[in-house]
C-alpha cells in the first residue's frame, strides 16, 4: 500500500485532485454527481444526513457536507466540479461565493481581489 | 476533401451563459468581452464552416470518475444537453455528423490515439457556452458538431505534449474526409483560474498574455510545461489551456491571428478569445 | 519493487465458466482442457503471485457502445461480478490495489497511453473465468486484481502494434512501482473464433499453433498483422488475440515457456493455454 | 454523408461490426443491453413488440427480433455479445444453436464441423 508522492502536492493553497483525493472523496463526489437531478437535489434538503448515508460518506465527510465547510469538504476529496452541483443548484451559491468561503473572504471582497489583477 | 478552416480559442465559463441567458450582453461588465465574441462571430459568419469539433472538458455531466477517458469523441446523431445541477438553462441539442466522427475515429485510433467512441454523448457548459457565444442569436446551430472531451479533472490528465500530437492527428483525420467540408476547430478552457483551496481566485495576467503569443506563434514552447508548472502559473483549473493545444496542434505548422482579446475577471478566470487561420 | 513473474495465455470462454460450476472438469470432453489449467496452476503456486493484471474485454457488463474506450484501467477497491445475460452463475468479487493500480496509471497517461480510468468497474466472463479455471477450489481470490480491458468488440479496435506497444509501458510501469510485489499477467481471448455470419464456426488450427508459437519467440512478426488479416485467419471474434500482445509486451524481450497446450473445438474455439516466464 | 469502405466488409459470411453497422444496430444492442437485468428479460417474453419499439427499433429489426432470425438480426446490425444476452438467458438457447442457425445447420451438425477441425 504505497501512495506515490507528486510535485504538485506541494503548491500550496492548493488541493490537486488525483488518484489518492479522488479514492478517498468518492462518496462526496457520486453524491454530487446525483445532484444533476433536481428530484435528489430535494431529497438531500429533506434529510442531508440521511441522503449523505446512501451514498457511503465518512462522519467527518457528512459533517463537512451539512457545514458546506467547502475547504474541508475539498480536503476530504470533493472535487470543485462536483461540488459546484451542491453549492449552486443545490445550495443556491456560486463559485465565487464558494471560492469566497474558501479564501475566508467576503464575496466583496473575493471580487475585489479578482478585479485587482486587471492592474497587473 | 474537408479543409480546416481556423480555430477559435475561448473559456467556457458557465456565467457567460448565464450572460447570454439574461441578454447581459451591454452591461458595462460583460460588453468587452462580448466585442471578443462578436469578432469572432463577423469571422465564421464569413468562412461559414459546416462542422465544428469542439475540444473540451467533461465537468460531470456525460463522465464520471467512475469511468472517466483520456480522450473521447462522439460519433452521435444528437448531442443534448442538461441540468448539470449548476444553475445553467439547458440549451437545445447539436446534430452530429456520424460518417464524418467515424472518420475521425478510424483515422485516429489506428493512429495510436486510443480514443473512447461515444455514441450518446451529453454535452455540458464547457462545450455549449462556447457556441452559445456565438450563435445565441439564431433559432437553430448553424453547423453539426463533433465533441472532443479532454480528461482535465483526474490526475494524471495528458501531458501538454501529447495534447498538441493528438491535435496534429486530429488535423490529418480531418484533412482526409473525402467530402468537401469546411471545418472550425474550438479549443475551449481556461485561461487562468483557480475555484478551490486557500488559492481560490488566482489568476495570472502576465502568463495568459504570454499563452495567448505562444499557442499563435511558438506552440512547441508551451507544449514542454509540465503539470505542476502549469498549475502554478496558471491556477488548478487553468490546467484546462492543454486543451488550446489540441486545437493548435490540428491547425497544422503556422497560423495568422485573426482576432485577439483578453479580459480579466470574468467570473474568477482570465479569458481570451483568439481566432487563429492555417496560414 | 514489484516483479512481472510471469504471463498466462487463456480463453475465457464462458462454457468454461459453465463447466467449472457444474463440476464437469472430468468429463471426457473437459479433461484435456482443465489438465492445461491445472499445470498453470501448479507454476502458480509455486510463484505465489500478489497482484494479477488481467488484459481482457468486456462483453457488454461494463462498457457499452455508448461509451466505449480503448484501453481502460481499473483502479477500484472491488471489482464485482454480476449477471450478463449469460446464463453465468455470478461469482464474488476480486480485491483491488488501489495504490498499484494508480501508479499503473499515473506511469501510462503520461507515456501517451490514453487511459480510461475506472473506479468502478464490473468484471464479466471475460475476466473471471480465467480466474476461475485457475482458482475454483478456493473459498476466496488468493490475489489482489488490476482489470485491463481492451476494445476488441467495436472497429476501430487498437491495432496488434499498439496492443504490444501499450504492454511494454504496462510492464515498465509495474517494473518501477516501490513495493515488493509478484506479478502476474493474464492475456485473454482467442484463440480463433466466430460467432456469428454464415462463417460462424469457423476455427483455423494451423493459425493458432503458429500464433503460440510466435507469441513466446517472434511476437513483433504478429505485430505487423492487420486486423483484416486477422479476422480472415483467425475469424472475427479471433481478433482478441491482440490481447494477448498486450501480455507479451509486458514480459520484456524474451520468454521462456513453462506450459503450453490446445485443444478444440472449446464450444466454438480454438484453446491456447501458455505459461511463460520472462528469460 | 459518406461512409468510409473498409477492406474488412468483403469476407464472405463475415459481418465486421464497425462504425456503420454500430451506428445501424444501436436500437437492437442497446435492448439487448437491458438484458442483463431479469426483469427487463421477462418484460420482453411478455410484449417482445412493445419491449422492441420501447428502444426504437425498425420494424424490420423487431421483426428479425421476435422471429430469432439471427442472420438478419446480425445483418441489421446487431452485435453477437450483445445479442447472446437476448438468445441465452433471455431465449434459452446457446452460442452454438445460435451459430448453428446462422449457417443453416442443426446444432449436432455444427458441433460436427467443429470437431472436424480436429483433424487439421
Ligand atoms: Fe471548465
Ligand atoms: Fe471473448
Amino acid at each position: 500500500m504505497v501512495w506515490v508522492k507528486h510535485d504538485y502536492d506541494d503548491i500550496p493553497g492548493t488541493y490537486v485532485f488525483g488518484g489518492r483525493r479522488s479514492a478517498q472523496g468518492y462518496p462526496i463526489n457520486k453524491m454530487c454527481m446525483s445532484f444533476n437531478h433536481d428530484e435528489n437535489r430535494q431529497k438531500f434538503k429533506k434529510d442531508p444526513r440521511a441522503y449523505c448515508a446512501k451514498f457511503g460518506l465518512s462522519e467527518e465527510q457528512t459533517q463537512a457536507v451539512i457545514d458546506e465547510d467547502w475547504l474541508r469538504i475539498v480536503q476530504l476529496g470533493g472535487n470543485v466540479y462536483y461540488l459546484a452541483k451542491l453549492g449552486i443548484a443545490g445550495g443556491g451559491g456560486t463559485v465565487q461565493s464558494m471560492g469566497a468561503q474558501m479564501t475566508g473572504m467576503t464575496v466583496d471582497e473575493f471580487k475585489a481581489k479578482l478585479l485587482a489583477y486587471q492592474k497587473d | 476533401m474537408a479543409q480546416i478552416v481556423g480555430g477559435i480559442t475561448t473559456s467556457h465559463i458557465p456565467s457567460i451563459g448565464n450572460a447570454i441567458t439574461n441578454k447581459q450582453q451591454d452591461d458595462p461588465y460583460w460588453r468587452p468581452l462580448f466585442d471578443g465574441y462578436d469578432r469572432a462571430r463577423e469571422w465564421i459568419e464569413k468562412v461559414e464552416p459546416d462542422i465544428v469539433v469542439v475540444v473540451y472538458n467533461d465537468h460531470g455531466l456525460n463522465f464520471f470518475l467512475d469511468k472517466m477517458p483520456t480522450f473521447a469523441i462522439g460519433a452521435a446523431p444528437k448531442y443534448h444537453n442538461a441540468d448539470e445541477g449548476w444553475g445553467l438553462a439547458t440549451l437545445h441539442s447539436f446534430d452530429g455528423d456520424v460518417e464524418f466522427s467515424w472518420h475521425l475515429i478510424e483515422q485516429m485510433i489506428p493512429a495510436g490515439i486510443d480514443l473512447t467512441i461515444c455514441q450518446e454523448m451529453l454535452i455540458d457548459h464547457g462545450f455549449i457556452v462556447p457556441m452559445s457565444a456565438i450563435w445565441s442569436h439564431l433559432p437553430e446551430w448553424p453547423v453539426k458538431a463533433v465533441p472532443f472531451a479532454v480528461n482535465t479533472v483526474l490526475m494524471p490528465v495528458p501531458t501538454a505534449q501529447r495534447c498538441f500530437d493528438v491535435g496534429k492527428e486530429l488535423g490529418k483525420a480531418i484533412a482526409s474526409y473525402p467530402e468537401d467540408k469546411k471545418v472550425v476547430i474550438f479549443g475551449t478552457g481556461g485561461m487562468s483560474h483557480q475555484l478551490s483551496g486557500e488559492r481560490a481566485g488566482f489568476i495570472n495576467k502576465a502568463f495568459d498574455r504570454e499563452f495567448q503569443e505562444k499557442i499563435a506563434n511558438d506552440p512547441e514552447s508551451l507544449c514542454k510545461l509540465s503539470h505542476t508548472e502549469l498549475i502554478k502559473l496558471a491556477g488548478a483549473e487553468g490546467i484546462e489551456l492543454i486543451m488550446w493545444l489540441v486545437m493548435r496542434g490540428a491547425l497544422g505548422k503556422s497560423v495568422n491571428v485573426v482576432h485577439q482579446n483578453y479580459e480579466l475577471p470574468i467570473s474568477n478566470t482570465g479569458s481570451g478569445i483568439m481566432v487563429l487561420e492555417p496560414a
